[in-house]
């Protein structure tokens, strides 16, 4: 039940992502069940390329995670606009353990403080972040919390013994 | 068991305050007591307030369940504040915080652990929890335990009475001189 | 007048009813009253902002919570007194002392009724004025001897504060020399009650500027910036404990007392009333001054400090110039 | 305002001194702490030092079951607890695909929209108290006692709900709470009136706030802004109104915005919203539709693999959950976007060049909880 508005964005925003991030692969989800409109999975990078992209639409960057897939992070961009029609996109990309993305806090400020959140909790350097230090944990901190290995993470086959 | 009318916090039938002779105690009795006459009814908290039970603190002063009755002023600085109210979770970072603002109080200083949190760390401890030190008794010797999460107002309330009798009946200086005997005596 | 003026008493009590006496006596009976209407006062501003604030204020210490204060200086008296090792000990030490002596001053010339006047001091209102600059000077003292950024930012505001509202707290008060052409607070007052007429209603612009000026010299209500809790943790007092701290805040209060006292004797006719004794009227009048200083402390914000600055600088400053100028023409002309 | 760019390095050097609005402070509501760069009174550079009530929630999130999980919403924005609770049951709602009948959505709007009504009272009302005003506090807070009377009755708690359920609420809204919520909005109708004097036309209060502290849209878009920080620089942005989730929809309300962006407009879109809040509470409690409160439900729910995001609208702004399911009971990983996490960071852009005392005052209107930062 997507509005005039919205899919006519939906489509131009495809069509210049494409062109923009070839290797990418975007794909429309649905909003009922995702919360998203479009999912875009990014290869190899472009990441700052979706953000200048986003910006010149005047898209918000909402907020900047990490997932730790035990062998490889999964980076999550979420990007809404309230301008015109209400719209959703999540962008992801697959780093290695050990990789370096670039940070995109030259094109959104606001990114400074979550980009620095992410390497707080999963210890992902950004690439050319003015001041990449802890925000949260104290700064002599030297464990990076969130990620899978730290402390008691209970997987899935300890099920049983959390049944309180 | 059916409980008609008594109120919510009142102690229960067996809290009785044990105020056993301390032996080697010399005070002079009237003066400490009228000292500690004006201290319990001029507590003045230092406005210290970390989390959820902050806003259950602030609550306790305003007009509702006014502690001004009490004769309670918050404080802004450490110098000028009798009671620290540890209200909130204690989280690794705040710790030298916590003992810095403790020190600077001057003497008669009491501490009030409000909150699960405070106390043990509440619904935030568990064995793999990195964050946080369970409960304020770790970094600074406290006087008053508060349960609850947050506690009502009227428990913050009560806690003062209670710190107020512990005062009153001297058990917190006794304790201390014993304590202070006692590690003379170890060393 | 005063009461050692009457002609018999000192031929009957010979030295007792000499000059030097009567003004000991007098210093004992400041040190009295001080620190009592300091007490009551607190706990008045307690309960006024109590009932604003729809609450009862305290309310467990003796009947009603009248003997509030008294126990919280008792507790002050008990606690430790903290000396920080980083402050300048000597004036650390000395700045509480300085800043009571010259509150205690000011009650010399009030002229509580006709025949109860400590000393007429026929300079009566320079003396409240200049010593009331001394207490200033404790304040910078006491903020840079903590040694803490907070102290020292309300002590230098305190001083900045004082120097621009005590320009126009004077131009508001030469309108009144020129009437009465005396410095003697006595006579002020012996003028309007002969006249009958108030000097509010000759001067009413002249009151209205003494006022703020007042409420700004003694760090009252929205001019508090010396002491602004919720930006300064405490201002200059923030690093002193028990006793020391209890001084700063009996000065505080004593300064606003003789600030009522002063606006009464100027414009209120001083101890001026149809039946009651004079010293009744004079004490009415000042503590419903007392009353209306709190009442606005609860109910207005703070202002900001380059505001301050500007209001004193920009506005009061001309508007006391020109009253002044018209009060000088009136006089001439009549 | 000073303009700090014509001082140029060389003096700035000398004169400038770093002041801790440190974690314990009566302005910095909670455990906040701001390194100022001052040139006597006017702040060069700020930097809010954030970290001091941070209780790891999204690490407890990965070893505990989606419903041990209930309790910690409300504990990280305690003001607005109820909407995180019934926002984080939404989260798993629409990863499990859990239909919620009517008459829930309806009690979850007006406990949520009381929750809005309590936590601006306190935004507000700090914001008053930061620039010295202290009645207006203790006023607040009498009108808040009311609610957190109602709340209590219904959820038990005054301050960390748990009141939503998968499916659902708890359980039903009393015939005393129906009654207790008419009476409390007639009440509250006839305090507008009180605050309008004591503090909306208060000459003090407006030359303190007007013009301070201006964000501007660029900023808001750049800083990721949203809330009534956002909407008290004119744009017209309410996830109730943009992104309509449970029963929002059917009630008519607007969106208050203000264009001037300083303190003062954004203090006054709060107590608009207060209005609002009020008329949607009165529309629910109309309408409100018979039927079961909560849905038929297993007693773990096990969402299906993937992930999900949902938003609404907390006190402070757009606030989400970000679930990453694996198909177990246990989530994999559960993120929080904290409104108060981006309003906050604005604060390096739009303070430099304003007065000590400005500080506290922009720091109140922007209505933070430090935990919700923290998390």
């Amino acid at each position: 039940m997507l509005t005039a508005g919205q899919k006519k964005l939906l489509v131009e925003l495809k069509s210049s992502l494409a062109e923009s991030v070839p290797e990418g692969q975007i794909s429309e989800s649905d909003y009922a069940a995702k919360g998203y409109h479009l999912d875009v999975r990014l290869q190899k990078g472009g990441v700052r390329r979706v953000a200048q992209i986003m910006l010149d639409r005047r898209f918000i960057l909402e907020t900047v995670t990490a997932v730790d897939f035990i062998d490889s992070f999964e980076l999550v961009y979420l990007y809404s606009t309230y301008y015109q029609q209400q719209v959703r996109l999540l962008v992801r990309i697959r780093i290695a353990k050990d990789a370096q993305p670039y940070s995109v806090s030259a094109i959104y400020p606001g990114a400074i403080w979550l980009e620095r959140e992410v390497y707080d909790f999963f210890g992902i350097r950004f690439q050319e972040h003015p001041d990449l230090k802890r925000i949260i944990n104290p700064d002599e901190a030297d464990y990076f919390p969130l990620l899978k290995n730290f402390g008691k993470t209970k997987f899935t086959d300890q099920i049983d013994d959390i049944l309180c | 068991m059916e409980v008609k009318g008594s109120p919510i916090c009142m102690p229960s039938k067996g809290f009785q305050v044990e105020s056993k002779e301390i032996p080697g105690v010399v005070g002079f009795a009237p003066v400490q007591d009228l000292l500690n006459l004006a201290r319990v009814n001029a507590l003045w908290p230092l406005t210290f307030g970390i989390a959820c039970c902050a806003i259950e603190m602030m609550a306790a002063g305003v007009a509702r369940f006014d502690w001004d009755r009490f004769g309670i002023i918050p404080r802004g600085t450490p110098r000028q504040s009798d009671v620290m109210v540890v209200a909130g979770t204690i989280p690794h970072k705040l710790v030298s915080t916590i003992q810095t603002l403790y020190d600077q109080m001057p003497a008669p200083k009491y501490v009030i652990a409000m909150g699960n949190c405070a106390i043990s760390g509440g619904p935030f401890s568990y064995d793999g929890q990195y964050a946080i030190v369970n409960g304020a008794d770790k970094i600074i010797p406290v006087d008053v335990y508060i349960p609850g999460c947050p506690p009502r107002p009227e428990a913050l309330l009560q806690g003062f009475i209670k710190i107020q009798t512990k005062m009153t009946k001297g058990i917190i200086d006794a304790n201390r001189r014993a304590e202070k005997a006692a590690r003379r005596a170890k060393k | 007048m005063n009461i050692t003026q009457l002609p018999y008493i000192k031929d009957v009590y010979g030295f007792l009813g000499s000059d030097v006496m009567s003004g000991l006596v007098g210093l004992l009976i400041i040190a009295a009253l001080v620190p009592l209407n300091v007490a009551f006062l607190v706990l008045v501003e307690r309960k006024v902002a109590g009932h604003i604030q729809l609450r009862p204020g305290p309310m467990e210490v003796g009947p009603h919570g009248i003997l509030q204060t008294l126990i919280d200086a008792v507790k002050l008296l008990g606690k430790e007194m903290v000396t920080p090792s980083s402050t300048d000990k000597l004036l650390y030490w000395l700045s509480p002392i300085i800043v009571v002596a010259p509150a205690f001053v000011g009650f010399i010339p009030l002229p509580f009724s006709p025949l109860v006047q400590i000393k007429d001091v026929n300079v009566g209102f320079l003396l409240i004025f200049s010593f009331s600059s001394i207490g200033v000077i404790s304040i910078l003292m006491g903020g840079w001897a903590s040694n803490n950024k907070y102290s020292l930012i309300g002590a230098v505001r305190s001083v900045a504060q004082n120097v621009a509202y005590e320009i126009p707290l004077l131009l508001a008060t030469m309108p009144i020399i020129l009437m009465t052409n005396t410095f003697k607070l006595g006579e002020i007052a012996q003028a309007q009650a002969q006249s009958g007429l108030w000097f509010i209603f000759y001067q009413p612009i002249a009151a209205i500027i003494f006022f703020i000026a007042t409420t700004a010299e003694t760090n009252r209500a929205p001019f508090d910036l010396v002491e602004g809790e919720s930006e300064l943790v405490s201002g200059f007092h923030t690093e002193y404990t028990g006793m020391r701290f209890s001084l700063f805040f009996l000065a505080e209060y004593t300064n606003m007392v003789i600030a009522a006292a002063l606006f009464t004797t100027f414009f209120l006719g001083g101890w001026h009333g149809p039946v009651l004794p004079g010293a009744v009227w004079f004490f009415a009048k000042t503590y419903f001054l007392l009353f209306v200083v709190m009442w606005i402390r609860w109910t207005y914000p703070r202002i900001r400090f380059d505001q301050l600055m500007n209001f004193a600088w920009k506005i009061l400053i001309p508007i006391a110039l020109v009253n002044l100028f018209i009060t000088a023409i009136v006089l001439k002309v009549l | 305002m000073l303009n700090i760019k014509t001082i140029d390095d060389a003096t700035i050097s000398q004169r400038v001194y770093q002041l801790n609005l440190g974690p314990q402070h009566p302005s910095t509501h909670g455990v906040m702490h701001l390194l100022l760069t001052l040139d006597g009174e006017v702040v060069v550079k700020i930097e809010p030092i954030i970290g001091y009530s941070h209780r790891g929630h999204e690490k407890m999130a990965e070893n505990r079951i989606y419903e041990q999980f209930l309790p910690n919403p409300a504990r990280m924005d305690y003001l607005s607890g109820m909407i995180f609770n019934h926002g984080y049951c939404m989260a798993v709602e629409k990863l499990c695909g859990i239909e919620v009948p009517r008459r829930a959505e309806y009690i979850r709007v007006i406990t949520s929209e009381l929750n809005r009504i309590a936590s601006h009272f306190i935004g507000t009302m700090d914001y008053a108290m930061g620039l010295g005003a202290i009645t207006p506090f203790l006023w607040g807070w009498d009108d808040r006692e009311n609610i957190l009377d109602l709340l209590e009755m219904i959820s038990g708690s005054r301050l960390t709900y748990s009141y939503g359920r998968f499916g659902g609420v708890r359980n039903d809204i009393t015939k005393e709470f129906y009654d207790g919520t008419r009476k409390f909005i007639d009440r509250l109708r006839s305090r507008f009136w009180d605050y309008e004097n004591l503090i909306n036309q208060n000459v003090i209060f407006i030359k303190r706030s007007r013009d301070v502290g201006v964000i501007t849209t660029e900023d808001a878009l750049a800083f990721g802004v949203t809330g009534p920080t956002l909407r008290g620089s004119g744009v017209k942005y309410d996830v109730r109104k943009n992104e309509p989730y449970s029963a929002y929809p059917e009630f008519k309300f607007e969106i208050p915005t203000r264009k001037e962006g300083d303190c003062l407009a954004r203090y006054q879109v709060r107590m608009a919203e207060l209005e609002q809040s009020i008329n949607i509470i009165e529309q629910a409690l109309d309408h409100l539709p018979p039927g079961p409160v909560r849905a038929k439900v297993p007693r773990f729910v096990t969402p299906p693999e993937g992930d999900c995001y949902v938003t609404f609208e907390s006190a402070r702004g757009a606030a989400g959950f970000y679930i990453v399911s694996d198909g177990t009971r246990v989530p994999y990983r559960i993120k929080v976007r904290a409104p108060s996490f981006s309003n906050l960071f604005v604060l390096t852009k739009i303070c430099p060049g304003h007065f000590l005392a400005d500080i506290v005052a922009i720091f109140g209107s922007i209505d933070v909880t430090v935990p919700e930062i923290d998390r």
